[in-house]
This record gives C-alpha cells, structure tokens and sequence, in this order.
C-alpha cells in the first residue's frame, strides 16, 4: 500500500532534492561518487519540461540548478576547484546522502502508519461526537497559541472598524447611569462594563460609579472577588439641588 | 512486518469475535439487524446463537465486560459491580475539563501576562469574570501584583501547574507569535502532490 | 432483579476481568505500574501473570479484540485482520493520513530531535513551514525547548501521541540508521547507502 503512494512521489518531486536523488538512483551511481557535472544536464531537463516540478516549488528548484550550474562550470575551468570538505559539490553531494536517510525513514513511518491503521481503538466510530469542552490533557500548548493567535486576529479587525473617537465625562456617565436606575431600578455592572465601546469608556464609567458611591447616592455590592458589582439607588440620598 | 491476512465469518466463533469487535469501536448501541444483514443472516434463531454464546462467554469470571441489550440495540458495559472499583481507579488522575471561554482566557493570560482582567475582557470582547474565576480555582492562573494605574487592578499570571499541565519546561517554549503568524500566514499552495493524493486516495 | 454486588478483586481471574474493563472505559493507554498501585501489587512478575493470562484469553477464535502495549501502556484493540470488514460494516474509510511531506518532516523531527523549522527545511530542500504546522496541530510533534542562538529559535520534538500514533512503547523503538538499511536493502538498488554509512562512520 505505501509502494502506491511513494511511487507517486518519485513521479511528482516535492522539492529539488527529491528530483536530483531520484536522477541518482536511476543511474544507479554511489551518491558519494556522482559527478555532478553529469547530472545537471538531466536535471535542466527536467526543469525545462517541468516534468513532475511541484509549481509551488519552482524557485527551490530554480536555487538548485543555480548551484549545479556553478558546480559544472567550474569543473570546466582548466583549473578545477579542489574538491575539499567546504567545496559545493561535497556539500551538496552530503546534502543529498542526508536526504537519502530521511527518504529510508519516511517508508518506514509510512509502513508504521499503515500498521496501526488497521488496529480500531475503542469508541472510535460515531456518529455524533461534537463537543465544546475539551479535556484539558488533550490540548496541547500550541493549540493554545492557536487560540491566542485566533484572538488577537478578530480584535484586530474589529479595532479597524471602530475608528470613532470620542470624549467621556464623568458627568454624563454618572446621568446616564442614574438614569439606567431610575427605569430599571438595579444595574449588574459587569454586563454594562460589556457594552462600553473602550477602555476609556469603562474607566470612566468606573470613576462615575466611585464617584456615586462616595456622594452616597448609590449602593454598589460585590459579594466576592470577581462577582458582579450590584448597584441600585440609594433611597435615603435626596438630590440638594 | 505484521501480515494483513484477512479475518473470516464462517463460522459461529468467528462471527461472535467480528460482533465484539464492532462493540467494541461503536459508540453507540448497534442494532442487531444491523449486524445480520451484514452477516446475510435471515434466520433470527441462527443469530441469537450467535449471541448467546457471546453472553456465555462473558459470563466468564476473567472478563470484566457484558453484552447488554436494550432498547436501542447491542452495546457492551462493564460488569456489574465494577462501578465503585473504577471510580476508585480514575480518581487517581482525574481530569478537569477547559470550556472555550477558558481556554481563550488562558491563552491571554499565557501571551500577555501580567495581565489585568479588563484587558482579557476586551480582547475577548466579553466579560471573562467567571472563565477567569475557573482558571484561578484550577490554579492555571494567579494573581501576580497589582497594575500601577486607578484602582489598582490586579495582574493575572500563568502558575507552575500551568507548565506543568501544558508540558512546558518554561514559558518561553510556547510557539512565539511571529512563529504562529508565519506558519498561518503561508498561504497554503496547492501541491501538485496532494492533488495527485486525493484524486488516488 | 439483580443486587449491584460488589466485584471482588482478589483472584488473578478477578484481577484480569477488573483490568479488562479499565482498558474498556479508557480512551488512552493505561500505565500498567497505576494499575500494580491499584492492586497493591509489588511484583512484576505477578503482575506479568495477570497480564498473560489476559492475552491467552483474547487468542480464543470468538474473541475480536487484543491487549496491546502502546506508548508505555496497555490498550485493548481489534484484532488483525478486521480492519477491512469493519470499514464495510460502519461503511466508513479508515487510512492513513500523513502526506509525504508531513512524514518526511516527521521522520526528521523523529532522528534529530530536538531540531529547529530551519535545519527541517535545510535537510528536505524545501520550505517545511506547512508540514510542521500539520504536525503540531496534531499533536504529533511540539516546540521542546529554544536554540540557544540569534532569534532563539524554537526546537521541536515528538509527543507521546506520536509514539501511540505508530505503536511505539519509547521512542527508542525505532530502528537504527543501520537496521534502516538492511530493511530496505533487498528491495533497493545496489547500496547506496551503506557505503555512506561506513565513510562517515
């Protein structure tokens, strides 16, 4: 079954390396005995004819044959460079021998993968399983970030529309929050700190309700930390004016 | 390498071992017919022999499942008497669960921090009193001084248990948000290989 | 009507009826030393006998599903061979889903842990960006710690659920470089690879 899917890559070549390893392999050289002189032409070919280039790809493909180019004209040279542990071709060449081992570990994953697909764990078909909550073991830090990420996104755009800025005074706030009382005899401040347009909105509402409290003309209760404050009229307070 | 050589339902035994298994995967109660139109199976006395040995062989005093049927279908349950023992045992490590408006707070907390509740409120456009209160009770989050401005809002910050929970040596292993931003900013290009993938797969 | 009678776990039988339905409730692989705590059980060569006593019960031919021990714990699954049926019976596909790209990332990731997005990207010739997010989106790799150079970059690792994904007990399972090769060896092409290997020791 892995056979299937690997034979597919080596057709459609994700990236450079993959293209030039799959040109080694079809001339059956050692990888630490390639001339790479001997391949660029092939792999110009390929490029060429983009045969089996990844598209999204293209400009990896472009870096590489930049380097093999480099790689062959200066074996041209009458003076050829000394091929030593810093020379392009050996990096290249030990690249691609990397490259290589990773392809070796892929089939085995992949052969792994397929192994544990036939084994059914328990519960694992059902129909309905949408849930909100998440078991809190199952989240992993970067799903977190994800959130975090997702967050700060939404707010952005939201803090692009509302570019209206305006000027709060206690007075007005105290009026209309004295007015909110008045109709609905009692006000959970937390829900109206939520329809507030800014921070600067909020503080100022909140200096209006320290205020109020302090001239006693209202009654604000929090029974606990990060309870709701409740805040209603104060009956005994009678307006001086 | 594992053989994938081919499970057979011939015989009486085989098709027990096929039901257990489909149990077994199921979340939820699997009907009978179900089962025996799979099994091509017309006669329903063939088929409740099927079953009866499956209830035989649960009977057995080393299985610690039962086949039960009721309304909705076939499911398997623990035994019974097993309740209070396995409470016993999941106690040990009993999970707590994170809701949504949690898990938002304590993103905030983890990327901002110190942070005072207002600025989690505004960034998650709702007030988050209660997320904030649950976070503080698991001990994810503490209150870690107090900001410098009117009123002196406290500052939320994330704890060692948080590390722990999450699997973090330290803070600063949580992914950077530029990190974030470039692996959801990649727009992602359609690779001719998973075109080929699909249209294959 | 049936009494809600205690389960005694006193007998091996009873012990391995009690393990059984543990391994039944729980999603995720249970460590066999909780389950020793449990029973207050010292021995690891009692505990063996429970256990073994348990797997020669699931070879009986009516029975559909095994012990297995994944990711340093123990987990009941379907026996081999049913996958196929099961996909007929719940009319559903069950593969695998990694791209080649997510697995060669992975298998990076797998023999150079802890290793950086950069050096992933170096060793594969491409931008792997996509891949790595694929993967910690599924949990199958996570950020481990901070190379300490310029810009700090993050260093990723494999998770327990990579080691449960491919039905690994440690990460030490995986075969060698060496052994690598000589399982691939018939089916490839003159060994490449293996002179490699001897130069660079």
């Amino acid at each position: 079954m892995y056979s299937e899917i690997y034979e597919i890559q080596t057709e459609f070549f994700e990236g450079p390396l993959d293209l030039l390893l799959h040109l080694v392999n079809k001339k059956r050289m050692n990888i630490l005995d390639i001339k790479v002189s001997e391949i660029t032409s092939e792999y110009l070919d390929y490029l060429m004819n983009k045969r089996g280039i990844n598209p999204s790809r293209e400009s990896d493909f472009l870096m590489t044959a930049s380097t093999l180019i480099y790689i062959k004209s200066r074996s041209l040279l009458p003076a050829p460079e000394i091929y030593n542990e810093d020379s392009l071709e050996h990096k290249l060449i030990n690249t691609l021998a990397e490259y290589d081992k990773i392809q070796k570990i892929t089939k085995l994953l992949k052969q792994m993968e397929n192994d544990e697909v036939l084994l059914w764990k328990r519960e694992e078909v059902s129909e309905n399983f949408e849930t909100r909550e998440f078991d809190i073991k199952e989240i992993s830090s970067f799903q977190l970030a994800e959130v975090f990420l997702n967050l700060i996104k939404k707010k952005d755009k939201e803090e692009f529309v509302n570019i209206n800025p305006r000027n709060y005074s206690i007075q007005k706030k105290q009026e209309e929050i004295l007015e909110i009382l008045e109709t609905k005899g009692y006000l959970n401040f937390s829900e109206y700190i939520e329809m507030l347009d800014s921070a600067e909105e909020f503080l100022v509402a909140f200096f209006s309700l320290l205020d109020m409290v302090k001239r006693g003309v209202i009654i604000a209760l929090q029974k606990r930390l990060f309870d709701t404050i409740s805040v209603w009229k104060n009956g005994k307070y009678k307006i001086a004016q | 390498m594992k053989e994938d050589k081919e499970f057979d339902i011939e015989t009486i035994e085989q098709k027990a071992a096929f039901i257990e298994s489909v149990l077994f995967v199921s979340k939820e109660p699997v009907e009978p017919e179900k089962i025996m139109t799979f099994f091509k199976c017309k006669n329903i006395k063939d088929f409740e022999e099927i079953l009866s040995k499956l209830t035989d062989m649960y009977k057995d005093s080393e299985r610690g499942i039962i086949l039960k049927r009721s309304g909705g279908g076939l499911q398997l349950v623990t035994k019974i008497g097993m309740h209070n023992l396995l409470n016993d045992f999941f106690k040990i490590k009993k999970t707590s669960t994170l809701t949504i408006p949690s898990l938002e707070t304590l993103s905030i907390v983890s990327y901002k921090q110190p942070v005072t509740l207002a600025e989690i409120s505004r960034l998650r456009g709702v007030n988050s009193v209660g997320p904030a209160k649950n976070l503080l009770q698991k001990k994810l989050i503490k209150i870690s001084g107090r900001k410098r401005v009117p009123g002196l809002p406290a500052l939320y910050s994330t704890t060692k248990e948080f590390l722990l929970y999450f699997g973090l040596n330290d803070i600063s292993e949580l992914p950077s948000i530029e990190e974030l931003t470039e692996m959801f900013e990649e727009k992602e290009q359609p690779s001719l290989f998973k075109q080929i993938q699909n249209e294959n797969g």
